[in-house]
């Protein structure tokens, strides 16, 4: 892991940073409320509630009947009405039934109600593929929610950001949707003590480079630092950026990136069409640091499928390190 | 006044209290009506859903709550909105689109909200507002302040799943919410004998071990007395009850609706049972009000829905420069 | 054998079925057990949900299908599929991740359909499949095929919104679909006493105007009696209704359950009141089988899954460059 | 309206090109039945099966309850059993509600069955702003489905498409989604009679031109021909492709058309950030023909905002025929 932070700085897993920031939230406002299934005495499908709830009980930290569009209007109607919930999908994929609430509520009460009120809410949706649970437990859907305005939309890919980036989202008073990837729940890193908050908006570059500028999301960001450690052996010295948030999407440090190695491969898991790639491609290409690129645009997202159960298929349709290396190279050497 | 045989609003209620309910009725009606004729006259943009003939409902509902206590509404809402004390003016600014509207002229009759009387808003989605309403009483809860939710759904809406998750929901944590099912006998076109498996809605209570209750819709007492009764018991802290207002949309569904489904005979039976008749004649018989009283609560009544009109006449537009403004809290100035 | 203390499933069937029955709860039981011991070993890639200690009411649910009547399953599926007629083999194969799999190893466990023997698929999410149940009753009364479909859910799934409507609709278009739900007492980790605010899911059955049964899902008999009076019910053209069969499971939720919310004596308990133990005892009682008999299926049947086990390692795994076949059936070879 | 066919096919509008494509499935397909809320006497709430339910009958015109995610899967169920349902949603904001059933359902269950089943489904979607209706009713998703693999999702422009494309739709063995703007819903047109197919994943040139491509989507294929005539007139020569399938998007024909102009907008009603212009761009800079682009991509999308009541504002909300001639004048002068 890449870290910004000083070594001394103890290290948590992604989940642990998490449950220390709701930890954070809970002991220090009684307003914050969890919600979820089996979030309780289970400790959430990934543990990542774990034992709060022996800490805070379980009017703080509750178990819903399995009924997730109700689950999350009722959040909803708490954050309109004083409460702040936390509000666990077990996995990202059973948000399918609840895109009424979020979208058609959560994401549009302020605007229709002329800013009366505010829907201060925080989902957290375990997402992406990796674990063998299929297509019906592994799909990626943040670019659903970033094209909905009224949600913000992180993707946060390091613990420090995990815990960072949910206590800043606690604060915000609009609806922030938290995509954390499974595969990343159990990979650790330094993770400051206490409160602070990392800004939802900002993406972060997390390797300087000058010969091309690699964008990728949650997961992926890890994938693109490996592979950029192999490019450099060749010779191709990258930048990664890692964007951290999909809505509101971090124009100048992306652009600023592009202008200065004039190539761009975005690199996400979500399927391709329409993924969060489209949006970065785009973005870059009817901003000035048009006039920059050297090469065309290169995608690197998900296979236009879903997701397979063998784990092999499984692999091959997400975008891998050799993938990223090949598609880089190619893009270096102005092959593609 | 506590003879049994005498009618649960008139032992219950002063003649200040009673007086202001079928003033509310009649508030309602002569709003519907003045949107009708705006509407008529192009005055409105989009669609409009009146609930003329179902005042009774909304007033009834509304009686034991404060500005404290919440209630969630419909797309058929401006009696609710109404029952809960808003500003008629303000209604219409919206329903013109305005800046003083209670959306700024953004939402429009289907999301008319008054947040300060407890208005948590009118819901263009049909089941929209039943998990808000839970999750306004989950609040109530566990901040403990003692307010109880009115959720109003119409019969169409129950069917849909998210009455099923609310209720149990409600149920299961015994908050403090009445959910208020105004059954006009269609969804749209669709009749409860098509669309729904029982004969009442409040027939699905058993299947939340809650309460249910079917009430005559129409008349203003018995509604008052069931949805107390809820509103009581929710505030007891016994949890939640489901209360079925039996009453009938005079009006199509919108402005649309070629009424296909239904017939002529249907529409005029039900308008000879007109709620606000029904509540004229109980207060004159109990003489809280002669019916010169009410006569002249219908003038005034007309009157204000004049100057409403006028002030949302007068009311500025919005202007396009601010089309995005309110999609986030963040730089907004308050 | 028309005693009417005898039980219905020794009234009702011949021995052949008895023994073919048992035969089945023995093969879900060892499948299982290999599934369970492959996992241990590092063989499964992804997920498992066991129905161990549920075997009756898989069985007991499908005995008067045929192959042209469909079921839909759940994520708790193996058991019903294995009832509903599946290769073994097939099984294992769609476990393993092999081509010769039910889903060519794209679906793994929580996806295994058998659509020639009328199981329209497992399913990952939870209540996802009663809506397509009755879609598939909607098929077979149009097309007037005569099928019924038996539609399985868990007690977890009673509170999604999708059991509400699938219900009312089956109810209101009279459609043959019987639902089973298998109430094993707990929705991974939460009880139906925290999740659902009736007591019994079939209590439920009311809100939908269909006849509803509660009976003790472990014991085949009374399956077999609650599910085909319901099929025949379904078969006659009355339309749907809903069983509840009360079972347990006596494994954790899946491979990663701590167990932390019940207990050991609890747990113990429902092992005590084993489904095949209890099946095994009836047909002996009743000399359908002698007690070797049971053993030497027992016997045979763990070869049939040493067998399915060595055929599905010997099956081949797909390959990465058919990655992305079957998304659409377009220029898809046969 | 800019159509290839002969003038003499008499004119429907494009709500009676559905009907009459409906009405010619019913009469020759046992299997098919119509399904949706208040479709049946009440005509639909857009008037599009109008009154089917005389001539067919409650059994094969059949009103649902208001459950949407229940009927959507009883369509499913029902499509992989022997039936060909169209479904109807009332309006394309409601499907939010049904989402699982969609997109965990019906767009996979081929694919996790490794083809055992299929699922073949018609899905309705009546889309767009424009009535005032507000934000709740007003909605464009196309872009969510189009990310969606499994499903295929068109978005016709014309009567004669909208008939064409809903009788090919029938004949495809996997589920179809159509997004039919509601506005278009009175346009009028020439349609062909008796029964004639459209193909899904094919663009259509509406105007050729050299100067710019303006690809557009549904009803602003309209707005795009009316302000490529005004460009006309300022000697700037647009071609106007009318992009009709977004999933699986017709890249040849967008490729073409941008190497021979080397100029692209993309005019689209949905909210500008991921919606479908994203994805037609990023498709774009991706390709060989990036390298015939002499200006960036300019992207004219809806606004990030949901979609608000008052008419002077909804419309300030989309994108209207003179900000497509301003983008386009701006870029065919390189001022962009
Ligand atoms: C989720 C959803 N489905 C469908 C609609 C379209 N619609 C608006 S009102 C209505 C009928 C609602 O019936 P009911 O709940 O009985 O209320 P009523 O109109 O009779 O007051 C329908 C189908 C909608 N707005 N939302
Ligand atoms: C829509 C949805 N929500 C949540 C889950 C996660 N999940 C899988 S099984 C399960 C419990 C289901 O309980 P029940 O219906 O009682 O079935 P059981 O596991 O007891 O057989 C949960 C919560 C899911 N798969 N789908
Ligand atoms: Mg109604
Ligand atoms: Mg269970």
């Amino acid at each position: 892991m890449n870290m910004q932070n000083a070594p001394d700085i103890r290290e948590l897993s992604y989940a642990e940073a998490i449950r220390e920031a709701m930890d954070i939230a809970l002991g220090s406002d009684e307003r914050v409320v969890l919600m979820g299934e089996d979030i309780g005495v289970y400790g959430g499908a990934f543990q990542v509630t774990g034992d709060l709830i022996d800490k805070y009980g379980p009017d703080r930290v509750m178990d819903t009947p399995i009924s997730e569009l109700g689950g999350a209007g009722v959040a909803v109607g708490a954050a309109m009405t004083g409460l702040r919930p936390i509000f666990e999908f077990q996995f990202s994929d059973f948000a399918t039934l609840a895109m009424e609430q979020i979208v058609n509520q959560a994401a549009k009460i302020r605007f229709m109600l002329g800013g009366a009120v505010s829907v201060p809410l925080v989902m957290r949706f375990p997402a992406g593929s990796g674990t063998g649970a299929a297509a019906q437990h592994s799909q990626s859907i943040e670019a659903w929610l970033g094209h909905v305005p009224g949600l913000k939309v992180i993707q946060p890919s390091t613990p420090e950001d995990a815990k960072g980036m949910l206590l800043a989202a606690l604060e915000d008073p609009d609806p922030v949707m938290i995509f954390e990837h499974k595969i990343l729940y159990k990979m650790r890193g330094p993770v400051p003590e206490g409160h602070y908050t990392i800004p939802i908006g900002k993406a972060a570059v997390r390797r300087e480079g000058k010969d091309l500028t690699i964008v990728a999301t949650s997961l992926m960001v890890h994938k693109a630092l490996a592979a950029a450690d192999d490019l450099a052996q060749n010779g191709i010295d990258a930048e990664v950026i890692d964007l951290r948030t999909i809505r509101p999407m971090d124009r100048d440090t992306v652009l600023a990136s592009v202008r200065k190695t004039g190539r761009l491969i975005c690199v996400y898991e979500g399927v391709k069409t329409l993924g969060v790639g489209a949006e970065i491609s785009a973005m870059v290409a009817e901003s000035d640091a048009f006039d920059y690129l050297d090469a065309p645009i290169f995608r690197l997202g998900g296979a236009e499928s879903p997701i397979p159960y063998n784990p092999e298929l499984e692999k091959a349709v997400v975008p891998q390190v050799p993938d990223i290396l090949n598609a880089a190279t190619e893009l270096a050497q102005g092959r593609l | 006044m506590s003879d049994p045989n005498t009618p649960y609003a008139i032992r219950t209620y002063d003649a200040e209290t009673l007086k202001d309910a079928l003033r509310k009725m009649f508030l309602i009606r002569k709003f519907e009506e003045g949107a009708e004729d705006s509407y008529t006259r192009g005055l409105i943009h989009g669609t409009m859903h009146l609930s003329i003939g179902q005042e009774a409902s909304a007033v009834g509902s509304c009686m034991s709550l404060s500005d404290a206590d919440k209630i969630t509404s419909t797309h058929r809402g401006h009696g609710h909105c109404v029952a809960k004390g808003a500003d008629l003016g303000r209604m219409f600014a919206e329903f013109f689109g305005k800046e003083d509207g209670y959306c700024r002229g953004r939402g429009g009759s289907m999301h008319i909200a008054d947040v300060e009387k407890g208005n948590l808003g009118a819901n263009g989605i049909v089941g929209g507002g039943l998990p808000i309403a839970v999750g306004a009483a989950l609040s109530a809860k566990r901040l403990n302040t003692g307010a109880v939710t009115v959720c109003f759904f119409g019969d169409g809406a129950n069917n849909e799943g998210a009455f099923h998750e609310a209720l149990n929901m409600a149920a299961v944590w015994k908050l403090p919410v009445v959910f208020v099912c105004e059954n006009n006998r269609y969804g749209m076109s669709t009749s409860t004998e098509k669309s729904t498996a029982v004969k009442h809605i409040a027939d699905r209570a058993s299947a939340y071990n809650m309460p249910g209750t079917t009430v005559d819709g129409n008349d203003f007492s018995a509604v008052a007395e069931a949805v107390d009764t809820a509103v009581a018991h929710a505030r007891a802290g016994n949890g939640p009850s489901l209360v079925e207002n039996l009453t009938y949309r005079w009006r199509g569904h919108s402005k649309s609706d070629r009424n296909r489904y239904r017939t002529k005979e249907e529409i005029s039976d039900w308008m000879a049972r007109d709620p606000i008749l029904h509540m004229s004649a109980l207060l004159v018989e109990h003489k809280v009000m002669s019916e010169a009283d009410v006569a002249a609560l219908e003038t005034e009544t007309a009157q204000v829905i004049q100057d409403a009109i006028a002030f949302a006449n007068a009311s500025p537009a919005p202007t396009a420069a601010e089309a995005t403004r309110f999609v986030y809290t963040d730089g907004e100035a308050a």
